[in-house]
């Protein structure tokens, strides 16, 4: 794949601030509300279950009363440049735009090989293994035409609620703009989150409040090393949750120093008082 | 010419090659495909007009702005409201959930209903509203002719002060009973607690966003405690920014690292029930420094100093007390928590400059203990943090207009005589409304349940009491049972007559004061559709069946409908002046606006107000400059009481009918005199032999699941998980440790057993949970519900043992003692 | 069962004394080939009957509109007033407009109709249908269920206002003039995949010479301009999937 | 009764007795079509399969089929391409193992992917970047050569051949069979190596990412070499197993041995290879993404073990064993080296899939394990069955051995 999107118009992208993140999971559930994602009676099936914006819960490991959990909100990472479920997929069902740098799923064109979830690291992708509702309760009368429900047996994925975007220009054109503002357009994750802790816009407009985010040195990504080159990143003052966000051999991790940080003695907390 | 096989191969040939250049097998491919991708069973939404229906969550009483989503006639979404003053822009998960409340049609009732199977089965056949109140009326008209209007008991959820729950009361009032109980919360801790200590009967008021220093003792602040959407929203601005600047910390007390403890700036662990012995201790370290705020405490405050009262008795104050008996030392025996923590904390606290420490259990959804609260809220009168910017406001209680009075008949004046069967409001529990654990007693304990008819509104007390499942055995006394909810609880499907009520996106109704807000907010949510079913706000309900049991009853509800008896209560929001009906938010109602600077009210009239009211869904008046000293406190003393006169009043007062050691042991006080009037430590009675149960269980609250008597969206379960809840079991989070000692495993089966029953848990260990402590989520364990909810987990309500909090009678739902059985 | 190997052999040996034998094997019968041939050419008609007649009777069926709807008379300035617009396309989207967010509204709901047809009993025309549309639809406050011929599966996304407003297309290029028709025209639906026959084409064969966009709908005719316009909205899968 | 259809002066079983015999493969045949139906029916979650482990066990049975099918176009390629005249003896149930194989696959394939009726898509709407693509197109139309090499097989059954125009149709497909072998051979080479290529592809899987040639990953030669290197012996197996049934001399020694011989070379070549390619993947890709060798067996079922089973139990000794001329002589021997390396490379297959899969790569992810579901045995039992009624069949009705009757002359 041409390394080419450099070049796009926009390349949409997302910083989640893990110390904001308060681990409710609104951003879960408006996701799945956004999107008519499908539920089942027995969600605890992780293993099937759609989660497009899942949560993860991690923990410092330490003993009680040290102990210190936390969540990696993680939705499809829409990895730049050369996404590693684009190329494999048999039916160029997924794709990358250029323009937009999202990384498209269409259900109708997709076969369900699922050659796509093996290769990708991050679990973002999620199979229809049933037909979608539940007949006969009247669960899909709050379905939006916005998303168009998915059948059994293809793979589905976030979208960076794209529709959102469409919706957006739409709202444009009609007040005679061919441009969308910052802000017009964010992910339902965004703007459910109640913590505000999800800042979405464009990496290409340095304008745009992400391009500022993800040059702070506390900004980083998950497997960054193995060349996903994701477009979430995340944000984090805890040296333990830096560090989960990507494999290191001993030794590799290298805390990030912040004398002002260090300055202060008050808190107990493993991580903070590290640096 | 005979047609030979070979004629035949020769034309199937002919005929094969030929199809191929029709389209006959491309398109029967193509369209087979493409059938596919269009299977008529898989739902294709209709789209039509986007609108957006702006109006405010009314699932838990934080009252939640929303923004609902519409495509023609149906919701689709829900969105936070950016123009709402409690929660900007956010929603927690159960809100964002809420369209499957309002159209999984499995999970509601359709219409009025008569019971058709046996008690719990589920089983209605379905009636018209005619007949629903023929037959209740009819029941309640036979009670109150037979003189016995106090065998009706009602069971109301509404929040305190809405307008349903006025309506209710007065009811239940007009009938003639007495027995009103309501499931306890949070914010009847803080109001017994603001009654004794302050004189005031204003909800508590904690001005978080001005805080610089959030000491949180219990406060589930990101499980769900309050208004979720203002929490997490303050959650976010104190992390704004440079890390390195942020100006608010956090500390949690709470003895597992939950959400709230883990993002906390720091966590401090002492064991259950003993968070008012760690404020004391800290109290100890504030006074012995000399930290404290003198100048409140010397200009507002009464009981601090040792006093001699005017017949010439010598009285401890606060200090001696606390300087006696809760130095670090002594509260690290009590708590687990390291005396240096205790020092370091206290530090924090007295050094910050806008401290606040704030009370709570989990959510608010439960009760709290009174001497607790009393010791949390010491502290902030020792740091002055009271009537200050980021500490405790007193705001005057919200304007809302009185209802006519009630004129009640003689059948009724009678029956309201009679003693209520929970005891609330008796010399014993003098300062509480209303007990429900009592009440379930009550009917328990007598052979013949003294309750004939219990009306159950908004509530789901089967499963949400923490009282060991006393309730549901009290249910199967009651004769008659009518259930008000809109959805198949638990209750409901005990009950003999469903009449339903509407879901909060179909109905109007009103939510005051959220719970912990500083500012006075009046809420008024309206339908954003059309009712779905056959089904009726309670409201109007209510006013309906006084009409149709007649006599005075109905005289008392002379309103058309329910929205007028709101607009009734509203009118004092009018006549009260500068409440504000529109909100800007970059003028946050939390930022303390100069006299006369802040935003003006744009209406003239009060049809002019509703209007607003009801358009933006608000009322409300900003945080304004401290009020003024003068007659701030409306206790005995007219000061903030370390000591309450008020107490000390119940006791003496009790002590003159029966000995002073009874009325102290009935009240459930081990300390006397002083010391019973003040903040204090009282060890929990323990229930059972703890050599038998050597463990504690201790139920706890997330976010991310319902746990009250709204059933949790479906969706929420895509959030929990699979060490919280895998199939049909929920997890129990002990610590490794205790663990090895039962040699226990991650994921295996235990059943944990209290005296008050068992349940069987898969073991999670949780290096965050207290060494000896069984924690056990709350909301799962559904009986009833559709296969989303039902048969998930276990409840465990259903095994705690309660005892009685010392003067309010509230349970001790944190107390119950556990083995752990393996299965 | 009979064997066939004996027969063959039989029609070879008769075989070997016509002309041409030298030519074709032994076993190639000239006189059998010919049978053979007409055989095939029989097979190969009857095939092409089947597919190319029979097989699209069956799969498309028909359905007429609720009630008729005359175009031509509504855009008719001397018979019909109101209906404003300087060009063509702004006098579509009088009442197939936009909405303030940009949305389209499509087949204009009832609510539209009755601006002018507010009175039952009083049609403002003389036509059965006008009469059938009062007494059905109006009196009744019913929406007319019109069977829509470029309706899109599910999965499309499309945007008016972007290809109507922002990129000066004008509604006949994809939909056809419907400006002078005066009988709406028969609803051809696809049995197996429910499509209206405009998406996939009234050609059974798929095959056009010089195409017009409003002949077909189909994916391809999509991508096709698309391609052809250049514009910065490329053929990225989202930009016409939801 | 089925006398008539019989090859001519061999001995075979009674029709009952042949009846019986087929009896438990149809049985694995009738589970499978039940777990098949319910599958296309209801949808895949009848499985175990889950977005974890997206391949499962029908993956690594069309891998392992594939790879053991190998033996088709191999033996193919060294008959009629490198003129080794002697394979001519085993050719014939070659490709009818071949033919098993990979029609087996497909059908498992089909099954296997979610929209089955959308599967065409793969062709239609075809990602030349990816190497699954590569592989269908490949197996495809290796398919159809294997048919076209599986009818002049057919067409020499005795009833069949009587048929004058089918004769000589067999005959002529017969003279230019060199050219369908050379192109089986290309297009297997192909889809061989792009079954490792799959894999080696996915970059963000530590596991299985491999550097390599240009497009192509080591584990594009790597699979090419393992398919060819145990082909041959699942040949021999299967022709052991024949032999075993019959209990006939089906085949000459020299043809066994001299398929043994080059299965010895390449398989050597091979465990060469795959241990270079282990150390350059030890040491270079894993520490690279922050991960060591021992990181990817730290709990679960799939530890290190698998891999030293792989490499030396199921490599290096029966590498040994065939090199050895006396070894490979030995009945005995000569079978446990040919079974210890098919299993290796099944389990090989299983190490790129079920391991790959099952091992996080976040590091705060969790460790999966699976199960497959009796459908999921039921349709790979049913290739299984399907396998041995075709073969059994083809051994009954058609001379696919051609030694058989000079080696069991019929003494009555």
């Amino acid at each position: 794949m041409k390394k080419g999107n450099d070049h796009g118009k926009n390349k949409y992208g997302m910083v989640i601030d893990i110390d904001k993140c308060t681990g409710c999971g609104t951003c879960m559930v408006a996701c799945a509300a956004e999107n008519n994602v499908s539920v089942r009676a027995d969600q605890s099936d992780k293993e099937r279950t759609i989660t497009w914006m899942n949560l993860y819960k991690i923990s410092n490991g330490k003993e009680f009363p040290h102990t210190e959990v936390s969540y990696f909100p993680r939705p499809c990472m829409h990895c730049d440049h050369h996404p590693p479920c684009v190329s494999v997929c048999v039916s160029t069902a997924t794709k990358l735009d250029f323009n937009t740098g999202i990384v498209s799923q269409i259900y109708t064109r997709c076969i369900g090989c699922r050659y796509c979830q093996a290769a990708c690291p991050y679990g973002a992708r999620y199979f229809n293994w049933w037909d979608v509702f539940p007949q006969d309760k009247g669960m899909d009368r709050y379905l939006t035409p916005e998303v168009s429900p998915r059948m059994r047996g293809v793979v589905e994925k976030c979208t960076f609620c794209h529709h959102r975007r469409m919706r957006a220009k739409t709202l444009a054109y009609a007040e005679d703009r061919r441009e969308i503002e910052e802000g017009e357009y964010v992910t339902a994750c965004t703007e459910a989150c109640p913590a505000q802790a999800i800042t979405f816009g464009d990496l290409n407009n340095p304008e745009h409040e992400v391009s500022k985010l993800i040059k702070h040195p506390f900004t980083f990504r998950l497997l960054e090393r193995i060349g996903t080159e994701p477009k979430v990143y995340y944000h984090s003052t805890r040296d333990w949750i830096r560090k989960l966000g990507d494999n290191f051999l001993p030794g590799e991790y290298t805390p990030v120093v912040n004398q002002t940080w260090a300055e202060e003695e008050w808190s107990t907390k493993p991580g903070r008082d590290e640096f | 010419m005979k047609l030979t096989r070979r004629n035949f191969i020769a034309a199937v040939v002919g005929g094969i090659a030929g199809i191929q250049a029709t389209p006959l097998p491309w398109k029967i491919t193509d369209d087979v495909a493409i059938w596919t991708q269009n299977w008529p069973w898989v739902p294709v939404p209709p789209t039509g007009e986007f609108t957006e229906v702006s109006s405010v969550c009314n699932l838990c009483p934080g009252g939640c702005g929303i923004a609902v989503k519409k495509v023609d006639e149906r919701a689709v979404k829900i969105e936070g409201r950016t123009d709402y003053p409690v929660n900007p822009g956010g929603i927690c998960p159960v809100g964002m959930g809420g369209l499957q409340l309002l159209y999984d049609e499995s999970l509601r009732f359709t219409g009025p209903m008569k019971r058709a199977g046996l008690r719990g089965a589920g089983e209605f056949t379905e009636i018209s509203w005619g007949e629903a109140f023929d037959i209740l009326a009819g029941r309640i008209s036979n009670l109150r002719k037979k003189g016995t209007p106090e065998a009706i008991a009602a069971v109301d959820g509404n929040p305190e002060g809405t307008t349903v729950s006025v309506l209710i009361k007065r009811l239940m009032k007009a009938m003639g009973s007495p027995n009103y109980v309501r499931p306890l919360s949070i914010t009847d801790t803080y109001r017994m607690g603001n009654l004794l200590m302050q004189g005031t009967l204003a909800p508590m008021a904690y001005d978080l966003e001005n805080s610089d220093y959030v000491l949180s003792f219990g406060c589930g602040l990101l499980e769900g405690w309050g208004a979720p959407g203002r929490v997490m929203n303050a959650w976010g601005m104190w992390h704004d920014g440079n890390p390195a600047k942020r100006k608010t910390r956090i500390v949690q007390v709470e003895s597992r690292a939950s959400n709230t403890a883990s993002k906390a700036d720091m966590w401090v662990a002492p064991k259950p029930g003993t968070d008012g012995a760690l404020a004391l201790g800290l109290a100890h370290v504030i006074i012995k420094s000399g930290q404290y705020d003198s100048r409140f405490v010397a200009d507002h405050s009464s009981g601090f100093d040792d006093w001699r009262s005017l017949e010439g008795t010598n009285h401890i104050g606060f200090k001696t007390l606390v300087l006696e008996k809760y130095s670090p030392e002594q509260v690290a025996k009590i708590t687990g928590v390291n005396p240096k923590t205790i020092v370091s904390l206290a530090k924090g606290f007295a050094n910050a400059k806008a401290p606040v420490a704030i009370y709570g259990k989990g959510k608010d959804s439960l009760n709290g203990s009174l001497y607790e609260f009393m010791a949390v809220q010491s502290l902030n009168a020792l740091k002055g943090s009271i009537n200050r910017s980021g500490g405790v406001l007193l705001p005057d209680p919200i304007p809302l207009s009185n209802l006519p009075p009630l004129e009640v008949d003689a059948i009724a004046s009678e029956g309201l005589k009679r003693p209520r069967l929970d005891q609330a409001g008796t010399m014993r529990y003098p300062f509480t409304d209303s007990l429900i654990n009592n009440f379930t007693d009550a009917i328990n304990r007598n052979p013949k349940s003294p309750v004939d008819t219990l009306l159950v509104f908004s509530a789901n007390p089967f499963f949400t009491l923490p009282d060991g499942g006393g309730f549901k055995n009290a249910l199967e006394k009651v004769p008659f049972i009518v259930s008000f909810s809109p959805y198949r609880d638990e209750t409901a499907n005990m009950a003999d007559l469903i009449l339903p009520d509407c879901t909060y996106l179909e109905k109007i109704d009103d939510i005051v004061w959220p719970t912990g807000l500083q500012y006075p907010l009046y809420g008024l949510s309206k339908p954003v559709v059309e009712p779905l079913y056959n089904t009726r706000n309670t409201g109007d309900v209510v006013i309906e069946l006084s009409r149709a049991i007649g006599e005075s009853v109905g005289s008392g509800f002379p309103w058309e409908n329910f929205e007028e008896a709101l607009q009734a209560r509203a009118k004092g929001l009018f006549d009260a002046g500068g409440g504000l009906v529109s909100y800007d938010p970059d003028a946050p109602a939390w930022q303390r606006q100069k006299a006369g600077n802040g935003p003006k009210p744009g209406y003239k009239s009060f049809d002019e107000m509703w209007e607003g009211i009801q358009s933006g869904g608000m009322w409300y008046r900003p945080v304004s400059s401290p009020k003024s000293w003068q007659g701030l406190f409306n206790t005995p003393s007219g000061k903030f009481e370390f000591c309450s006169k008020l107490i000390a009043q119940a006791i003496e007062h009790y002590s003159n009918k029966i000995s002073k050691k009874a009325a102290l042991k009935n009240m459930g006080l081990a300390a006397i005199d002083d010391e019973a009037c003040m903040a204090h430590y009282q060890a929990p009675k323990a229930g059972a032999d703890r050599s038998v149960y050597p463990l504690l269980m201790l139920p706890y609250e997330m976010i991310n699941l319902a746990s009250g008597w709204i059933p949790s969206p479906p969706f929420l379960y895509k959030t929990i998980f699979e060490n919280q809840l895998l199939k049909d079991k929920s997890f129990a989070a002990i610590n490794p440790k205790t663990a090895a000692k039962y040699h226990l495993e991650e994921g295996e089966l235990v059943v944990v057993k209290s005296p008050a029953g068992e349940v069987e848990v898969r073991i999670n260990l949780f290096e965050g949970a207290m060494p000896g402590i069984v924690y056990l989520p709350l909301g799962f364990g559904h009986t009833a519900y559709d296969e989303f909810l039902k048969g998930k987990g276990v409840n465990p309500n259903n095994i705690v043992q309660a005892g009685q909090d010392p003067i309010s009678g509230y349970p001790v739902w944190w107390n119950t003692p556990v083995k752990l059985v393996k299965v | 069962m009979k064997d066939p190997v004996n027969s063959s052999k039989k029609t070879s040996d008769k075989g070997g004394d016509r002309p041409l034998s030298g030519f074709f094997p032994r076993w190639m019968n000239i006189n059998i080939l010919a049978q053979d041939v007409g055989f095939f050419i029989l097979g190969l008609i009857g095939a092409s009957i089947v597919g190319w007649v029979i097989f699209p009777a069956v799969l498309y069926s028909k359905h007429p509109q609720p009630i008729n709807f005359n175009h031509a008379l509504h855009l008719d300035s001397e018979k019909v007033d109101g209906i404003e617009g300087e060009t063509k396309a702004e006098k579509c989207l009088f009442c197939h407009a936009f909405r303030d967010d940009g949305t389209f509204v499509g087949i204009p709901k009832l609510e539209s109709c009755t601006e002018c047809h507010d009175d039952p009993e009083s049609p403002l025309g003389e036509t059965p249908e006008e009469k059938a549309f009062m007494t059905k639809y109006v009196a009744n406050e019913e929406e007319i269920p019109w069977l829509v011929y470029s309706k899109q599966p599910d999965c499309v996304y499309f945007s008016h206002i972007a290809h109507v407003k922002m990129g000066n297309i004008d509604c006949a290029t994809c939909h056809g003039d419907f400006a002078d028709n005066e009988k709406l025209p028969l609803y051809v639906k696809n049995r197996l995949t429910g499509y209206s026959m405009n998406i996939w084409g009234k050609r059974i064969s798929g095959f056009y010479w010089n195409k017009k966009f409003s002949d077909r709908m189909k994916m391809d005719d999509c991508a096709r301009c698309h391609t052809e316009k250049g514009q910065e909205q490329n053929n990225a899968c989202f930009v016409c999937h939801k | 009764m089925d006398s008539p259809l019989l090859p001519h002066g061999v001995k075979r079983c009674s029709t009952w007795a042949f009846f019986f015999w087929t009896l438990p493969w149809v049985a694995l045949l009738a589970w499978g079509g039940l777990s098949a139906f319910l599958c296309l029916w209801k949808g895949l979650n009848q499985t175990n399969m889950s977005n974890i482990f997206a391949f499962a066990l029908w993956i690594v049975f069309d891998l392992a089929i594939i790879a053991l099918g190998a033996g088709a176009f191999f033996t193919g390629f060294l008959t009629y391409v490198m003129g080794q005249k002697e394979l001519k003896n085993i050719i014939k149930p070659a490709v009818i193992i071949g033919f098993i194989c990979y029609s087996g696959a497909m059908a498992m394939l089909g099954i296997d992917i979610g929209q089955p009726i959308r599967g065409w898509f793969i062709f239609w709407h075809a990602n030349i970047h990816s190497m699954l693509v590569e592989v269908s197109f490949c197996i495809t139309c290796y398919l159809m050569v294997l048919a076209i090499e599986f009818i002049p097989i057919i067409l020499e059954n005795r009833k069949l051949e009587e048929i004058k125009e089918l004769r000589i149709f067999g005959h002529n497909l017969h003279e230019i069979m060199a050219v369908f072998a050379a192109t089986g051979t290309f297009l297997s080479f192909f889809h061989q190596g792009s079954l490792g290529g799959m894999f080696g592809v996915m970059y963000a899987r530590p596991f299985a990412a491999r550097e390599g040639f240009y497009i192509w990953p080591w584990t594009f030669f790597l699979f090419i070499l393992s398919a060819i290197a145990c082909g041959p012996c699942f040949t021999i197996l299967c022709t052991k197993l024949t032999e075993f049934f019959t209990r006939k001399k089906l085949v000459p020694d020299s043809a066994i041995q001299l398929l043994a011989k080059i299965s010895a070379w390449l398989l050597s070549l091979y465990v060469v290879l795959k241990i270079a390619d282990y150390l350059g993947w030890m040491y270079g890709i894993i520490p690279r993404s922050g991960l060591t060798f021992e990181s990817f067996f730290r709990e679960g079922p799939y530890g290190v073990y698998l891999i030293v089973l792989e490499m030396i139990l199921c490599g290096i000794l029966p590498a040994i064993i065939l090199m050895l001329p006396k070894a490979r002589q030995n009945q005995g021997w000569l079978i446990i080296a040919c079974l210890l390396n098919c299993t290796g490379i099944v389990l090989n297959r299983f190490l790129f899939i079920v391991v790959t899969l099952a091992i996080p790569v976040m590091p705060f992810d969790r460790f999966w394990g699976y199960l497959p579901t009796w459908q999921e045995w039921g349709i790979g039992m049913a290739v299984v069955g399907y396998g041995f009624l075709l073969f059994s069949a083809a051994y009954r009705y058609l001379p696919i051995f051609p030694q058989e009757r000079e080696l069991n002359p019929i003494t009555e």
